[in-house]
């Protein structure tokens, strides 16, 4: 606990706010949930830890009635609750930031902050919610494009989107699935003063997250699911980082520094092997969303970019990868200048990309895990040899990607989607660092993943480093930057506000650049 | 809370179950329709026994069905193939009756020995079927157009142009709205089963295994499942897009060419027993695979030609239209049960 | 070929196939009727097969063959499926075929038909008094022999009286589309028309006329309820009479094919006259009825087509032939051929 | 009469049929399902309606009554494929075949009786003195105003105005959405493709009551499919779904006068007019503004079952 609100303490007797009982669920083939208990008290920030699969979001599903329990019990304020659906949780005070979003695309913002809303005005046109949206979003201190369609929003804005509707429907429990895993360290610290203020009046929150140092700042007690059961609960003051991964994990977790080079490391080459000069962009609305940008990896170097998401990272990946092409400047590879750009010609070069939104763009999730797997190398022996496909040798390639990611798969014929989000991004990590020869574009690669899945994913990316690869490591975790990077850029409305040497710099310096100031000094 | 069975929905059907549920739909659509036959005082076992016998118990019969499934394979083939892109053909009627046009334009006014002829009339067919979506495929591919109307659209213009030709310019003085008799056939194998079953089957397995042995198909289905995720890929999302529209109105321009050449024999009004809309189902019915519409065609068929049988036996058209809505029905709900399962509890 | 050998009447199967439904009121309506002359006269009869709805496709040729697999012994084929019936006729030589509007004969087809361009004619008289404005409006399903010849006749009839009358047509392209028939109507009408005939199996265009205050002549059958002010008159047809005898010869082993088309009065006539029809324009209509009864054929030389030329010289009179076969419009029929 | 006045009149009557039909298509697809059953809904609303007059002369009940049999129909598909969650296309395939097969047996003994009471025109005082537009527009029956004026100005408020509307527009473009932020997700599926399916029989209905007044199997003639085109082209919106109606209808009856008129054309290409027209209609805008994409987008989840435990 950094800075102390007023806590809320119940009166004795006080029963708790939610309280779940033997819950258990069950999908095919997979224990879900199996006899988890949790109390939340009023009042209590309760974290919710486990890796991926633990079952935490499976949990939350049920909470808030859009998974029916195979058994256990619901029970709020200490009556028993049935929720078959939705809208009787919510009428309950429940509300839920989901992990994957729950937003309708083609809709602006307003009109999200609105939908199945009671509080809507029955008449409800499009200014008034536009007005309302404002407001709200000023109230809970969260910046929005209330006329803004969704589909044009970056991921994090999105997720701002999600956190203002729950805030906005004074909710009596919220419930944060993986909330800050895209704002910045500014808007987490603002989020929490947020959340203390709502339990402070008796009200509860049960958050997921990954990162346990935000767990240990803002949680009161801790629970933590392991493949589906509920291992331990805790309070907060009694644990640390240490223990809490090991709780989770089964064993220790051992978080070295990334920076240091093994001996044998390829060394930095002295030229780039992928440069960007003056490079601009037009986004998906039409407007330039990169302006003049230059930008140089040399092999064997990381690179971070810093920046709120929405700045043009995603528009910036693109560029590296050939998906999207430049209005102005040009691409070099290898110093080569690229005249026209082309997906699959820059993967030929040696360009892998774990791309933002791996179910979107990187996977197709109703296609198989081979056919996914394979995406990179379908054109390559011994996947096909001519213009044939083989689907055994691709099977046999996609069985080598999934042990190389450490993933077991019951069946590589079964949809991708069926797969873990954490899962996904091992297998397209890994699938992407078979191509990497030269650059790996890795956008916000730990995303979503528990603290051991992130130790691997990073570790996978050094492993590239050595190997003599240039990586852009697009993150908005500034501590896995600094980890990490050699040097780190910063994005902020499509322009590089500055590119800082990772030796001779700070948190607050790249803060400052992520909120738009110029650079305070100059770097060799 | 639940008991110790619980029903769970699994992602894809076993094919057992799967088959069972389709029977099963069917036999229960049966027993309903023979319900309500017994009402009106017909005898529905009679009509059942006669309707296998006539099918199967007699040359006739198997002559039917296999002159009737050539053209539900080849547009069944089509809608599937184009489903393979995301794409939905409601235009195969059109194609068809533009490839049988095109056809029936060489086989009336080029000049030569007959298997030639045929060979052309084939290729005609292809690229008659191909052009007519040309516009729609090109429309969705630059403009993102709604194929399914634009194809749709065109099927209405495509059977008023066989009409016209039928009977103006083209007209046989000895028909009442066709062309003259076509020079070149196709020719018979089994009665009047001709050579385009067989071609049916090959056209079906040869696009089957391009889909699942070639790196065209592997870059198709990927296109077609995730467009984002094929630009990605460095897929050319737009070629594929056009290559396969194309390739299922040459499919349904072939469809038309074969009807014409192997079991009309002349160009006319109407030869199209809204072959294209019934490929609509037969692909539904095959979840869009290839191989699949070879089966779900020759149910289809046998289902039609119940119809006819069924007609002759004095029910009406209009209820024989019925029971075979009823059967569809049935059968798509029995399609989606058979995903579930009920389980035991673990507990 | 020698005939078919006789059958018992208990032991026969005579089947229908129609292209249309029953219930159209038209042209399958009135073939049914025959079918039913044919139940009455042979009563005992082992089984009658009757199909509605035949597509002009290989389902056709599905549907006459399973009529022969189910045994029948003698098949009419209501609306000439060609090709798609004789491809059975051939494999089936043992049963007589006969083929409504047919066009060529074997050992084992014939084909049957009706002049219904001398009522017509006497329709096209009683248009020719009748219309105010000398424009005469014709649904037409496609432009196919049987629409030429009606049109022609039409005219023909209506310029004994008005020699400045024309017909407009509009075509449908369809053999069965209310809708379409109904917007046909009011179009014509709209551009002037004051009496519309056609050759439409349904009501559609009468009820327009009814609406609209203009007159109407049918096709095929009485139809006169659905526009009791606008009714003139109806092609009337009868294949009562056609049916048993064929029937019975088939019964008789004296059954041989044949051509037949139905002459005035013998299967084919003009209905009995509207309601609001003025006795003297029934009375000059019928006159020429009785004329073309006595033999006179009104088909006569000289007749141009619609881009002015002689098809027709003077004096000669087109064989009965020619006339199911026409393929041309006369001077002042606009809209068959472009 | 002017022969603009009948193109408008004839536009506004063979429109009527398709603008209504394609409103309820509207309401199935703007939820997220694709109904084909329009053309088998729309038979038996015909049939239903002349049936009901038939026994009780009265044009309105007539209509109540067809859209009664539609919407338990549309219920009946709504069943399979909402709740069941059975194939779309092949259900709504099945329904066509289903209604218009059902129509025609039950139709037999309705055939060759004009419909006992039809919806009579009522002259709008001054209004239908108009030139050209008045006697069109102001000199219709009462459905009329309903299909084109009543119905989409009133969905189209609902829909884009109302907090009902953001929630129904939500379960069509991603239901799992809807279903977290608490709209019923089914329900709405079903009441609304229910209505939608009651709307088409509608459809039926007025074609059989004011502008083809009699039964006969086979009246429908494939209006259904034109309508269920209609709707793609009218962008999912109710408004421009009836105005492409009316368009529609303008077309075929422009066809018909270029034939009265004697237009150098041959009939069978005048006849193509409405669908090539339809066709020029569609792609042109798109490729002239390209804004046209976004707005003439589909509702993303169409023709998509939605399970809430499906991820
Ligand atoms: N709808 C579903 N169908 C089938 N299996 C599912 C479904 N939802 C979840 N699962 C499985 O249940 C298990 C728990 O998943 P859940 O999403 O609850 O994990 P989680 O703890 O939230 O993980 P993460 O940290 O990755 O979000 C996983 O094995 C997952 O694959
Ligand atoms: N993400 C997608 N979702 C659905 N369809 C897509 C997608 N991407 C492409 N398509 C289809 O492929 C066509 C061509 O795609 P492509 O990416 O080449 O076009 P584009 O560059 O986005 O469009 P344009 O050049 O016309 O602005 C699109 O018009 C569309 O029909
Ligand atoms: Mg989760
Ligand atoms: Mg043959």
């Amino acid at each position: 606990m950094t800075e102390n609100a007023t806590r809320y303490s119940p009166s004795p007797g006080t029963p708790p706010l939610v309280q779940l009982k033997g819950i258990a669920k069950y999908f095919p083939g997979v224990i879900a949930n199996e006899n988890v208990d949790l109390e939340v008290m009023p009042g209590e920030i309760h974290a919710l830890l486990g890796e991926n699969g633990a079952g935490k979001s499976t949990l939350m599903n049920i909470l808030t009635g859009i998974y029916q329990a195979d058994a256990g019990e619901i029970i709020i304020d200490g009556y028993a609750k049935e929720f078959a659906t939705p809208l009787q949780a919510i009428a309950a005070g429940i509300g839920m930031v989901h992990q994957h979003f729950k937003l309708v695309q083609a809709f602006t913002v307003a009109e999200n902050i609105h939908l199945g809303w009671s509080e809507t005005p029955r008449r409800a046109s499009a200014q008034v919610l536009e007005q309302r949206t404002a407001a709200l979003a000023q109230k809970f201190n969260l910046k929005t494009h209330p006329s803004a369609r969704v589909s044009d929003l970056s991921t994090g804005e999105q997720q701002r989107v999600e956190i203002l509707r729950v805030l906005a429907r004074q909710a009596r429990v919220l419930i944060l699935d993986e909330p800050t895993a895209v704002l910045t360290p500014a808007e987490a610290r603002e989020l929490f003063k947020a959340l203390r203020e709502f339990v402070a009046t008796g009200n509860a929150v049960i958050f997921i997250s990954h990162k346990l140092d935000e767990v240990l700042e803002i949680s009161d007690r801790i629970s933590i699911l392991r493949g589906g059961r509920k291992i331990a609960t805790e309070n907060t003051v009694d644990c640390n980082p240490r223990m809490l991964a090991k709780l989770m994990v089964g064993r220790d977790i051992v978080l070295a520094d990334m920076r240091q080079r093994p001996a044998g490391a390829a060394p930095m080459s002295a030229q780039p092997v992928l440069s960007l000069e003056n490079v601009s962009a037009i986004g998906d609305g039409g407007n330039e969303a990169l302006h003049g940008i230059s930008l140089d990896v040399r092999a064997g170097e990381i690179v971070g970019v810093a920046g709120v998401a929405g700045n043009g990272q995603r528009e910036l990946s693109q560029v590296l990868t050939g998906i999207r092409p430049v209005s102005a400047g040009r691409i070099l590879i290898s110093g080569k200048p690229v005249d026209k750009s082309n997906a699959a010609a820059f993967a030929e070069s040696g360009i892998g990309h774990i791309p933002e939104d791996r179910l979107h763009s990187g996977l197709a999730p109703a296609l198989s895990i081979t056919v996914n797997a394979v995406m990179r190398e379908y054109k390559k022996p011994p996947v096909s040899s001519g213009g044939s496909y083989k689907p055994g040798a691709a099977t046999a390639l996609a069985k080598e990607i999934a042990s190389a990611a450490e993933v077991a798969i019951p069946d590589f014929a079964m949809p991708i989607r069926n797969l873990s989000g954490g899962n996904q991004q091992r297998l397209v990590a890994r699938r992407e660092m078979r191509i990497a020869d030269k650059v790996l574009i890795a956008a916000y690669p730990s995303r979503g993943l528990d603290v051991g899945a992130i130790n691997t994913m990073l570790r996978y990316i050094v492993e590239l480093r050595d190997a003599g690869a240039g990586i852009i490591l697009i993150s908005e975790e500034l501590e896995e930057l600094l980890n990490l990077s050699d040097r780190i850029a910063v994005l902020y409305e499509g322009k590089i506000m500055g590119i800082v040497d990772n030796d001779k710099t700070d948190i607050d310096e790249i803060g400052l650049l992520m909120g738009g100031r110029t650079q305070a000094r100059e770097v060799a | 809370m639940a008991g110790s069975f619980r029903v769970q929905r699994l992602p894809s059907a076993s094919p057992g179950i799967a088959l069972a549920a389709r029977a099963a739909a069917i036999v229960l659509a049966l027993v309903f329709a023979g319900l309500i036959l017994a009402m009106t005082g017909a005898n529905p076992i009679e009509l059942a026994s006669e309707v296998v016998d006539a099918s199967f118990g007699s040359s006739f019969g198997m002559e039917d069905l296999g002159v009737l499934v050539i053209p539900l394979i080849m547009t069944g083939l089509s809608v599937a193939v184009a489903q393979q892109i995301g794409a939905w053909n409601i235009g195969a009627e059109g194609q068809f009756y533009a490839g049988a046009f095109a056809a029936a334009a060489v086989g009336l006014f080029v000049p030569g020995p007959p298997a030639l002829i045929l060979v052309l009339m084939f290729f005609a067919g292809l690229i008659g079927g191909a052009v007519w979506i040309l516009v729609p495929t090109l429309a969705r591919a630059y403009a993102n157009v709604n194929e399914l109307i634009t194809t749709l659209l065109l099927n209405f213009v495509a059977i008023l142009l066989v009409y016209f030709v039928s009977t103006n310019a083209w007209r046989d003085k000895m028909a009442n709205s066709a062309t003259p008799r076509l020079s070149a056939e196709i020719p018979e194998f089994w009665g009047s089963i001709h050579w385009g079953l067989p071609i049916a089957i090959i056209v079906a397995l040869l696009v089957a295994g391009l889909l699942a042995f070639s790196r065209w198909g592997y870059e198709v289905r990927l296109v077609g499942s995730n467009p984002s995720a094929a630009k990605y890929a460095g897929m050319p999302v737009r070629r594929h897009l056009i290559t396969v529209m194309l390739l299922s109105g040459a499919i349904a321009g072939l469809a038309g060419m074969l009807e014409i050449a192997g079991t009309v024999h002349r160009l006319q009004g109407g030869i199209s027993n809204n072959y294209g809309y019934l490929g609509i189902m037969v692909a539904v019915l095959a979840r869009s695979s290839a191989v699949g519409v070879i089966f779900s065609a020759a149910l289809m068929a046998f289902i039609l030609n119940s119809g006819i049988i069924l007609q002759t036996q004095g029910l009406t058209t209009s209820t024989v239209l019925a029971i075979t809505g009823l059967i569809l029905f049935l059968t798509a709900i029995g399609d989606e049960l058979a995903h579930y399962r009920i389980a035991r509890d673990k507990a | 070929a020698s005939p078919l050998p006789a059958i018992k009447e208990e032991d026969a199967v005579i089947g229908f196939g129609h292209v249309g439904p029953i219930s159209d009121e038209g042209w399958t309506w009135a073939h049914h009727q025959g079918l039913l002359a044919v139940k009455e006269a042979y009563p005992k009869l082992k089984k009658i097969l009757e199909v509605e709805n035949i597509p002009y496709s290989a389902d056709a040729t599905r549907t006459y063959r399973q009529f022969v697999s189910e045994g029948a012994n003698m098949i009419f084929d209501t609306s000439s499926n060609g090709d798609f019936l004789h491809e059975v006729v051939k494999r089936a030589t043992d049963v007589a075929f006969m083929e409504c509007n047919g066009h060529i004969t074997m050992d084992n087809l014939g084909w049957y038909y009706l002049a219904h361009w001398y009522p017509t004619y006497v329709l096209g008289v009683a248009a020719g008094h009748l219309s105010k404005t000398g424009k005469l409006g014709y649904v037409a399903s496609f432009p196919v022999a049987s629409v030429y010849a009606s049109t022609n006749a039409f005219l023909m009839g209506a310029r004994t009286v008005n020699p400045n009358a024309t017909v407009q047509t509009i075509v449908i392209n369809s053999w069965f589309d209310p809708q379409a028939a109904t917007q046909a109507g009011t179009a014509l009408i709209d551009n002037g028309c004051d009496f519309l005939f056609g050759i439409m199996d349904e009501a559609g265009y009468l009820q327009v006329a009814e609406k609209r205050g203009v007159w109407a002549a049918m096709w095929n059958t009485d139809i006169r309820r659905y526009g009791p002010n606008s009714y003139v008159s109806s092609i009337l047809i009868d294949f009562t009479k056609f049916y048993v005898d064929q029937v019975g010869k088939r019964l008789a082993g004296t059954w041989a094919p044949s051509e037949q088309l139905f002459a005035m009065g013998a299967g084919v006539d003009r209905d009995k006259w509207g309601e609001k029809v003025p006795a003297d324009v029934a009375a000059a209509a019928d006159a020429v009825r009785e004329k073309i009864m006595g033999g006179w054929s009104p088909f006569t030389g000289e007749l141009k087509d619609s881009t002015g030329k002689v098809r027709v010289a003077a004096g000669q009179t087109m064989t009965e032939l020619e006339l199911y076969n026409w393929d041309w419009s006369v001077e002042g029929v606009t809209g068959l051929t472009s | 009469m002017d022969l603009l006045t009948g193109l408008f009149t004839t536009a506004f009557l063979a429109g009527g049929v398709l603008a209504l039909a394609a409103l309820g298509e509207v309401l199935a697809e703007r939820v997220g399902v694709v109904n084909l059953g329009v053309e088998g809904l729309m038979a038996l609303g015909a049939l239903t309606a002349i049936a009901t007059v038939a026994a009780i002369p009265s044009p309105t009940i007539g209509f109540l009554a067809a859209l009664g049999v539609g919407a338990l129909f549309g219920a009946l598909f709504a069943f399979a494929t909402v709740i069941l969650r059975a194939n779309q296309v092949l259900c709504g395939l099945a329904l066509t075949l289903m209604g218009s097969g059902i129509a025609s047996t039950i139709g037999r003994a309705y055939s060759g009786m004009p419909a006992r009471a039809t919806f009579a025109p009522i002259e709008v005082p001054l209004l239908s003195k108009i030139p050209v537009i008045g006697p069109a527009f102001f000199s219709q029956n009462i459905l009329l105003y309903l299909i084109f004026i009543i119905l989409p100005v009133g969905l189209s408020y609902i829909m884009f105005r109302t907090r009902h509307g953001l929630n129904l527009r939500a379960v069509g473009e991603n239901p799992a959405a809807a279903d977290a932020a608490g709209i019923p997700v089914n329900l709405i599926r079903f009441a609304y493709v229910t209505a939608g399916s009651a709307l088409a029989a509608g459809a039926g209905a007025y074609l059989t009551l004011t502008f083809v007044p009699s039964w006969s199997d086979g009246v429908v003639a494939g209006r259904g499919w034109i309508a269920v085109a209609l709707v793609i082209f009218a962008g999912y919106r109710p408004i421009p779904a009836v105005l492409s109606g009316l368009l529609f209808g303008f077309i075929t009856a422009l066809g018909f006068v270029g034939q009265a008129r004697g237009w150098p054309i041959a009939p069978a290409f005048l006849s193509m007019l409405p669908y090539l027209g339809t066709m020029a209609f569609i792609i042109v805008p798109v490729l002239a503004w390209q804004r046209m994409r976004r707005i003439m987008a589909a509702p993303a989840a169409i023709g998509v079952p939605y399970y809430r435990d499906l991820r």
